[in-house]
């Protein structure tokens, strides 16, 4: 099951990026997105992989589509990538991998040996709102801060300026 | 304390003369200045007089004390080098006093006359003054770094007053040249100074000069190249000595010095600047004989040729004034060689006395032959020996005293030169055959060149003249007068009981194996003159023909002039100033310039780096977090 | 430790993911894809974050929060970042980034 | 948990109430009044910045996420001073017909970075940490695009936020890596547990970079100009001032007590990107002859001068920065009140266009002059002590060589300085900028940039009050 | 009031006062009152300075005050000064006040270049009071700053291109001397206790041989740029080129003073050991620096860069007397600076007249100016003559004192280098009587030249109190030679009781 998890997470992802059709590559990012819910599932992290499903899934990715209809004609599709940076991204990410796997992998990584904490939506709930250590009312907050200044930068940036006319 | 104190006005006077008439002069009327300086100049001399006086025939039973009448602290190197100012009085630098006061009264008194109506009247005189405290500094004082500093007014003032025409462009250069030669030649006294300060300490004459000094204790063990210490430091002191008195091969401004007024001349290039070279050397002597040695040779062959080397340059020149300057010269050799050759004490130490002797009696004599010839050219506007002939019907007074001159000069017997002159070549003898030789020669040419110029310029034929001649004005006859009487009668001062080396006096007798020689080649000189140019003949035409390229060369004071100029202008402004600058402008400033440039150019070139692209932006950051992880990963750890 | 399956083999999924969600900003043409390329990189994150918490320290929930918070956090991001998308489209008429380089140097 | 404690937020809570009141005015305001939104806003956060100088108690809260000092409390003042500057100057800016529209947005969205960044200095976790950090970004973006039908600045808008993402991707990453390996996101914690293995050093590195890209530093900079150019000038100003500081401070803080361990570690990794910093910003900012963007490079490489006082890792340097960045605030805000000022009047903003300026406006020309001398560090304008205690911490860590290399970088930057200032002082002109007058609140501004320019180096206590506060912070 | 306290406050006053006036002639008349002040109260000080040595105060350094600044850096507002500063005081006193009446007829934006000219002058006064070598430094970097203004704004010929030439090399210079005078703060405590500081108590310590030898170096070089030390000299011909005439008086006579003053007041003073050590390094630059500048200037044809040139050679030789280290050679190297400082600001004084009259400084378009301005043709034979070290003006005794001193040293190296460096007074004399031959001697070279006007009263005035300053110092030097040799005392002693590898 993880495997089959990772291979289309591995290569949903690698398609979401060299696919040359920009509603296709925003399908392979869904696929991508609930393979990684699945993973949630395993690791019996429900409340986060529900969280995933409806926010990331549902959010994002519908947002993302939306801005390709807004922006492209659905069979739009892209020239190659500029070959500089197609060396730059690929040599970059070759690195990259190999440099933070070897990091990681050399890593013994040793486990907490403090009890488990059950993760059910109680605990979950418990500790969104409590303010001790562990707490995360504090955060809650201050998202709900950022969430409503990105929202107003939203509209700034898109709302039509009253006096003229844009195409949208 | 001893009750020469008063000399301080010998030399305050002038001082304060310069300054009156060097500030205040420009708003009166010319004449006030010439009288004042005068005045002031009188009363100097008056005062000097009475010091010799006084110095002179003083009680001194066990010879002459040296007196420092007055002393101040000036400037203190470290404990024991201080400079002081001061006045110092033995024999040489009374009868210094004597002489410079003379001969600076009369150019004094003369240059009324001479330099009647010039612009600049008044700079003239302060600039007299100011040489004339400058030199009496220079004699007076008591410790080299104190001649140091007057040494060098005295040069300053030099080139002053030949710059005096300063719109000429030959009197610039020619005071140019007189003073970077001379202050070359002062480098070398300077590090000598220097030398001689660091072996002993002091630069009190006083200290140096005392017999059997201790202070030269450690000098024996150093040297420097091979040479000792003490050698350097006296032949560097000489080499100051020998630019100030136109020793050969620093000779050459002399000649060119003669673009200045002609008192002037008579002043400084005759009587007294130059012969401070002598005067060093004097002042000196006794360290320079008995701790270099090797230096007094030196100093002797160098007056020798330099003697020699003039007087036959004299032969060719026909500007009037050159043909002095070039006797100047070769007489100045004749005091350097004396000193050259002298011992120390008593009958050794002959030679300085008769150096001594001779830069008095030449002093009167030869200032009375420039004087002369001022009051010549005064009369024909002309500096050249052929534009002339036949003066002496205009000009008897001129006419007498030059021909007392020039006689006095050749060392006709009975006159002053006679009895100086014979004593070098006495002292000569003993001493050094070959250097004996080579002055005996000399004073036959002396005669000869004298009387050329003499019977070019007062017989032969009348030239055209613009207008007449005619005598010159009384306050230009009457200085001639007082030192042609002065050039007679200057040989029988008792020199060898006042001025010797030790100090004490010393009897000597007339040398006749050396005298009658010496006369007779002096006549022979005389003769020849007469027979050649008493008429105008094609003899010297003929003459200078068949020596050709000899004649040439020595018309051309063997072409000095053009080395020193090639060194000068090529060499030093071609070859090491320009290239200097150059590479200042071109390597060094270019390079600092060039740092700033690259700095710039690296800045072009790396523009590229900010494409604007947000992916090359993108690169740009990962690249850069991945070189460091590496870097920190596998390089730190 | 869950199924067998090694913390490893998790991180080697996320890092791959990371780095392809790099290569995918470098590369990708589009100021959307790029957008999307953005998300993986969160993604793989969030799975970092998640499997560590469950994997070494599941004492306490910090990673899955974590995680959490940059859901909410990717998406106000993404939300801003689509309303300037939709901006430069309505200016420059196309999203292609490489035309996004007016200023430079 | 108390209520009273809730005075160790003040800060945050204060700016909170400010953004919902306008908020709040903004939607009881008529169309024809909402300039008065402006004088408003100015009036409502001086209050908020004068009570924010009252002191008040300090102590953690929510069990260690958020920590207020005397030294986060003194950080937060001088970021709010420097808003309240930023917003002075915007002023004439706003009241322009074309951002009628948007005065609210503008004060709102500047205000919730700021509460970001409140947060942010205040962190005591990596969470907090991390949504502050995003709070004081995300927001800027849409600030940056403020002149939406500018294309520069839709372009500005747009680079911010792709590079900040990607960014704060890299920056999570090496965060997943630090909880990795010590399992804990609190500072506290974390401190404890830092050791200096491949893991954690991995992590680190991937956080300095996410930051490095806040404090602009090479090669974490290049978004930097593009997006300063682009945007409105009173947002780069605070992009460059408030959101550097923030940054600066929080870097500073993480660096000295969260990876206090490492320090060994990291001292090379900064030694190297100050040079790089500084070397590239200066070269970078010789040849620009937009101000906005030459501006930039320069704070590029003011950016490269902390991190000598970082390498100071003590005491010192704690003290350095933020004496540094607070002169920097008065410095920066003072050239761009400038810029912004000329902007506004004649829509100048290439250096050369300044040629002349002294003709016209000799006051503002001695005001930039001014500035850019403190930003070279000329004495006795306060950027030279800022410059100084910089050297000094780092000089007393034994980086003479840093030191020298800074110094030198320095002069380069008084280069290009100069540049600007010969534009207006010698270089003619025919057509100068014409005389103008700016607004009252733009005058207000400059004033205060000036005096605290002027005032700050000779006043000591400023400097030995923050010694004294980062004493206590650090021990 | 203290009156070094006074000496800073005056100028700063006189700028105020400056900034209030109405036109140029308000501005100018300010700026000549205060600095009218400003010398009388050098006078007090320099009087109170002897009366209070005569009383037998024995301190280093006398009128100290000090000032707590910056506690926990331990920087203080230390001020203090010995025989040395009075008389680089006093410099700056006479040169500031010629320099104002030289500038006298200056109408461009007149207010400003006063300021900036006091400003400048201000920091020069601080940092020669200054004890402390924060301060000290602050005042170095203040000094530097006004002049690219000065230059760029009221100069002449390149001017924005020398002017940035000259404060950037400048302040590359400082960037030496802050990691110096860092250095010497961490090692200034090396037994415990607080770091400081303040030179007269790092002087008391030994600093560790091996900072000694890191750091010497830095702090040489840097304050030997501002001293025109070769190779690092160029600034100097360009920018004294292009300055204005008040601004070449007051840089190449005060400014580059401060170079030489640092060098020995820190670097050597300091880092006695790092001194001795590397002497010989910098003796050789230094030779090379008087002679190669002497060099360079006979083939100049600019009257400033013959200057400029000029001002290498001599300032050159301040370094050279540093660097022998006995007294002699100090006392030389001091009065040397002061002489120079004169001279030179003199020259730049009469240079600037001279250019205002004929518009050119090539000295082949102009020829014997002797004719038609004769006072500034006099006084420009007098700078000269004191440049070439005629006795009775200030050079004189300035060389002869260095060579004295240097000659005195018992390495043979020293005194091979001393006849070296002594042979450049032939060299000047060829320069400056070539200068002096073809520009004021000779026949009239351009006809436009011969209805120029003689100096007016300003212009008398500033040459004047240049002059009489020279030739004081050339007559009667025993005082100012016996009071700067008592200061040198000490620092003598210090640099003495290390024994010479």
């Amino acid at each position: 099951m993880f495997y089959l998890f990772s291979g289309i997470i591995l290569i949903c992802s690698l398609l979401s990026i060299t696919t040359r059709r920009i509603l296709r590559a925003a399908v392979y990012l869904l696929c991508v997105l609930l393979a990684t819910a699945g993973l949630y599932f395993m690791l019996n992290y429900q409340f986060m992989a529900a969280v995933q499903l409806t926010l990331y899934a549902g959010g994002i990715v519908v947002l993302i589509i939306f801005s390709i209809l807004l922006t492209h004609h659905i069979s739009h599709r892209f020239q190659h990538p500029n070959l500089t940076k197609l060396i730059m991204g690929i040599g970059a990410a070759t690195v990259g991998i190999g440099l933070v796997l070897t990091t990681i992998l050399s890593h013994s990584f040793q486990a907490g040996t403090a009890p488990e904490l059950p993760v059910d939506m109680t605990v979950i709930g418990n500790q969104l709102l409590s303010t001790g250590k562990n707490g995360y009312v504090l955060p809650f907050e201050l998202i709900s801060i950022l969430l409503l200044a990105a929202m107003i930068a939203a509209i700034v940036v898109a709302k039509k300026e009253k006096n003229k006319n844009s195409e949208i | 304390m001893t009750g020469y104190t008063y000399t301080v006005f010998i030399i305050l006077i002038p001082l304060v003369m310069f300054l009156v008439t060097g500030l205040l002069g420009m708003k009166w009327k010319p004449i006030i200045s010439g009288l004042l300086g005068t005045i002031g100049m009188g009363t100097s001399w008056t005062l000097s007089l009475i010091t010799a006086a006084s110095y002179f025939f003083g009680h001194h039973a066990e010879g002459f004390q040296t007196i420092i009448p007055f002393e101040m602290k000036w400037l203190q190197f470290t404990d024991s080098l201080i400079i002081k100012m001061g006045i110092l009085l033995d024999p040489i630098s009374v009868m210094m006093l004597v002489v410079i006061t003379t001969i600076s009264f009369m150019v004094h008194l003369y240059s009324i006359g001479y330099m009647h109506g010039e612009v600049g009247f008044q700079r003239f005189y302060a600039f007299l003054s100011l040489f004339t405290f400058s030199m009496l500094g220079l004699v007076i004082a008591t410790n080299i770094f104190q001649m140091y500093i007057f040494w060098e007014l005295v040069g300053v003032s030099s080139f002053l007053l030949i710059g005096f025409y300063y719109q000429k462009p030959s009197a610039v250069a020619a005071s140019k040249k007189a003073f970077i030669v001379t202050r070359f030649a002062d480098l070398g006294f300077l590090i000598g100074i220097l030398i001689l300060s660091f072996i002993t300490g002091t630069f009190d004459f006083g200290k140096l000069t005392e017999p059997g000094t201790a202070i030269f204790g450690s000098a024996a063990s150093m040297s420097f190249m091979g040479i000792s210490a003490m050698t350097w430091a006296m032949t560097l002191i000489f080499i100051g000595g020998a630019g100030k008195s136109a020793m050969f091969p620093l000779h050459i401004w002399l000649p060119d010095a003669m673009e200045g007024p002609t008192p002037v001349s008579a002043l400084i290039h005759a009587a007294t600047m130059v012969v401070a070279g002598v005067f060093l050397v004097a002042r000196m002597f006794p360290v320079i004989h008995f701790q270099a040695p090797a230096a007094q040779e030196i100093i002797g062959y160098v007056g020798g040729f330099t003697s020699l080397f003039a007087a036959v340059i004299a032969i060719t020149q026909y500007d009037i004034k050159r043909v002095l300057a070039f006797s100047t010269l070769s007489q100045l050799g004749y005091m350097m060689l004396a000193l050259g050759v002298s011992g120390y004490g008593g009958e050794e130490g002959l030679g300085y006395m008769a150096s001594m002797f001779h830069l008095f009696t030449h002093a009167m004599f030869k200032a009375l032959l420039f004087l002369g010839a001022g009051s010549i050219i005064h009369a024909v506007h002309s500096n050249n020996m052929y534009d002339m002939g036949g003066l002496r019907k205009y000009l008897p007074i001129t006419h007498i005293t030059f021909l007392i001159a020039c006689l006095t000069i050749a060392g006709v017997p009975f006159l002053s030169g006679f009895f100086s002159k014979d004593e070098i070549l006495v002292a000569a003898l003993h001493h050094n055959k070959l250097l004996f030789a080579v002055e005996f020669i000399v004073a036959g040419l002396t005669a000869f060149y004298m009387f050329r110029l003499y019977f070019c310029v007062f017989w032969g034929k009348d030239r055209h003249y613009h207008h007449t001649p005619h005598e010159s004005p009384l306050t230009m006859t009457i200085p001639l007068m007082f030192l042609a009487v002065a050039s007679v009668f200057a040989g029988y001062l008792p020199f060898t009981e006042l001025v010797t080396s030790d100090k004490l006096g010393f009897e000597s007798e007339m040398n006749y194996m050396v005298a009658v020689p010496s006369v007779l080649i002096g006549l022979l000189g005389i003769g020849l003159a007469w027979i050649l140019y008493k008429k105008e003949s094609e003899v010297p035409a003929k003459l200078a023909k068949s020596w050709g390229i000899l004649y040439t060369a020595t018309y051309n004071k063997f072409y000095f002039d053009e080395i020193y100029l090639f060194v000068t202008r090529k060499i030093i402004f071609n070859y090491i100033s320009r290239p200097i600058a150059w590479f200042d402008r071109h390597i060094i400033d270019a390079f600092m310039v060039g740092i700033g440039l690259t700095t710039e150019k690296v800045s072009y070139k790396i523009k590229g780096m900010q494409s604007g692209q947000l992916q090359h932006y993108a690169f740009a950051f990962v690249a850069g977090t991945l070189a460091l992880a590496l870097s920190m990963i596998y390089l730190m750890m | 430790m869950i199924q067998g399956i090694p913390l490893e083999h998790f991180l080697v999924v996320s890092t791959i993911m990371f780095f392809i969600g790099v290569c995918g900003f470098i590369i990708r043409r589009n100021l959307i894809t790029m957008l999307m390329a953005i998300e993986l990189i969160l993604n793989s994150v969030n799975i970092n974050f998640v499997v560590f918490n469950r994997y070494l320290y599941p004492d306490q929930l910090q990673g899955q929060f974590f995680s959490l918070f940059i859901v909410g956090i990717a998406a106000a991001e993404a939300s801003v970042a689509i309303a300037l998308i939709i901006n430069i489209y309505r200016n420059v008429k196309n999203i292609e980034v490489e035309n996004v380089n007016e200023m430079k140097f | 948990m108390d209520l009273g404690q809730f005075i160790l937020m003040r800060h945050e809570l204060l700016l909170t109430v400010a953004a919902l009141a306008i908020l709040v005015a903004e939607i009881f305001t008529s169309e024809k009044n909402k300039s008065k939104l402006i004088n408003f806003a100015l009036v409502l956060f001086a209050l908020v910045t004068f009570i924010g100088f009252i002191p008040g108690e300090t102590g953690n809260l929510f069990g260690g996420s958020f920590q207020s000092s005397q030294l986060t409390v003194f950080m937060k003042n001088v970021l709010n001073l420097a808003v309240l500057i930023v917003f002075l100057q915007a002023e004439g800016w706003l009241r322009k017909p074309e951002n009628a529209d948007k005065i609210s947005e503008y004060f709102i969205l500047t205000l919730s970075t700021l509460i970001g960044m409140n947060f942010m200095v205040s962190a005591g976790d990596f969470l907090i940490f991390y949504i502050g950090l995003e709070t004081a970004t995300i927001p800027i973006a849409g600030l940056a695009a403020f002149d939406k039908y500018k294309s520069e600045s839709a372009e500005a808008g747009i680079k911010l936020i792709l590079s900040s993402a990607l960014s704060s991707g890299i920056l999570l990453f090496g965060l997943s890596m630090i909880y990795g390996a010590t399992g804990s996101i609190y500072f506290a914690d974390i401190a404890t547990k830092v050791a200096p293995n491949a893991l954690i050093a991995l992590g680190f590195v991937f956080f300095v970079s996410g930051m490095g890209f806040k404090i602009s530093l090479v090669p974490f900079h290049f978004w930097t100009a593009d997006v300063y150019e682009g945007a409105p000038i009173n947002v780069t100003s605070y992009l460059s001032v408030v959101s550097k500081g923030a940054a600066a401070f929080i870097f500073t803080i993480v660096l000295f007590t969260v990876f206090k361990n490492i320090v060994e570690l990291w001292k090379p990794m900064i030694y190297t990107l100050a040079i790089a910093t500084m070397t590239i910003g200066n070269l970078f900012a010789m040849r620009q002859n937009n101000i906005k963007r030459f501006l930039a490079f320069s704070s590029i490489a003011q950016a490269g001068f902390i991190l000598l006082g970082i390498l100071g890792a003590g005491e010192l340097g704690m003290t350095a920065i933020v004496y540094f960045v607070l002169v920097y605030v008065f410095t920066n805000l003072g050239a761009f009140g400038v810029v912004a000022a000329i902007h506004n009047a004649s829509g100048v903003e290439t250096i050369s266009g300044y040629n002349g300026l002294y003709q016209t406006n000799p006051k503002l020309s001695w005001l930039m002059t001014i500035s850019l001398f403190s930003l070279a560090g000329i004495p006795p304008i306060a950027g030279f002590f800022g410059k100084f205690f910089l050297f000094t911490a780092a000089a007393g860590s034994g980086y003479y060589i840093l030191v020298l290399i800074a110094v030198l970088n320095a002069t380069i930057s008084l280069y290009y300085y100069l540049l600007v200032i010969k534009a207006i002082f010698i270089e003619k002109n025919e057509q100068p900028i014409p005389e103008f007058r700016s607004s009252n609140s733009m005058r207000i501004a400059l004033v205060m940039c000036i005096t605290g320019v002027l005032v700050t180096g000779f006043a000591s206590g400023v400097f030995e009050y923050i010694r004294s506060i980062s004493k206590l912070f650090l021990n | 009031m203290n009156i070094l306290t006074l000496l800073v406050l005056i100028p700063v006053l006189t700028m105020v006062v400056v900034l209030f006036t109405k036109d140029y002639k308000g501005a100018r008349l300010a700026s000549a009152i205060g600095m009218g002040i400003e010398l009388i109260a050098t006078v007090y000080l320099v009087l109170a300075y002897l009366a209070a040595r005569k009383t037998g105060m024995m301190h280093e350094m006398l009128f100290t005050s000090d000032f707590m600044w910056y506690p926990s850096l331990n920087i203080h507002f230390a001020f203090g000064v010995d025989g040395i500063a009075v008389a680089m005081i006093g410099l700056t006193s006479i040169v500031i006040f010629a320099g104002i009446f030289a500038s006298w007829e200056l109408q461009f934006l007149t207010k400003e270049f006063f300021v900036s000219l006091i400003l400048l002058v201000t920091a020069v006064y601080g940092f020669f009071i200054s004890l402390d070598l924060f301060t000290m430094f602050l005042f170095y970097e203040l000094a530097l700053i006004p002049m690219y203004l000065l230059i760029g704004l009221w100069g002449t010929g390149p001017k924005e291109k020398s002017a940035m030439k000259l404060t950037l090399m400048l302040m590359a210079g400082s960037a030496l001397i802050m990691v110096g005078i860092l250095g010497l703060y961490y090692n200034s405590a090396p037994g415990g206790g607080p770091l400081t500081f303040n030179i007269i108590e790092i002087s008391k310590i030994s600093i560790p041989v091996a900072a000694q030898r890191f750091f010497f170096p830095f702090a040489f070089v840097g304050f030997g740029i501002l001293g025109a030390l070769f190779p690092f000299h160029t600034w100097s011909p360009d920018g004294h080129a292009s300055a204005p005439t008040a601004v070449s008086m007051l840089h190449a006579g005060v400014l580059m003073k401060l170079g030489g003053y640092g060098c020995f007041r820190v670097a050597m003073f300091l880092m006695p050991q790092a001194a001795q050590e590397m002497a010989w390094i910098f003796i050789i630059l230094t030779t090379i620096s008087v002679v190669y500048g002497a060099f360079s200037a006979i083939w100049q044809t600019d009257l400033k860069f013959i200057n400029a040139y000029s001002s290498v050679s001599h300032c050159g030789l301040v370094i050279f007397a540093l660097l022998m280290m006995n007294e002699t050679a100090m006392d030389g190297a001091i009065l040397q600076m002061i002489s120079h400082g004169l001279m030179t600001a003199l020259f730049f004084a009469l240079i600037g007249m001279i250019y205002g009259r004929t518009h050119t400084r090539d000295i082949r378009q102009m020829g014997g100016l002797m004719k038609v301005i004769p006072f500034l043709a006099v006084v420009y034979m007098i700078a000269g003559f004191a440049s070439l070290g005629l006795p009775g003006l200030s050079g004189f005794v300035a060389e002869m004192t260095v060579f004295v001193g240097s000659f005195q040293h018992q390495d043979m190296f020293h005194r091979v280098v001393t006849v070296i460096v002594a042979s450049s007074i032939v060299i000047t004399a060829v320069y400056i009587l070539k200068v002096v031959g073809v520009l004021l001697l000779g026949p009239l070279k351009d006809q436009h030249h011969a209805d120029l006007e003689d100096a007016k009263w300003y212009e008398k005035l500033s040459t004047v109190t240049l002059v009489l300053a020279v030739a004081a110092i050339g007559i009667a030097p025993l005082w100012l030679s016996d009071t700067i040799v008592a200061s040198l005392k000490p620092i003598v002693a210090r640099l003495a009781m290390v024994i010479p590898f």
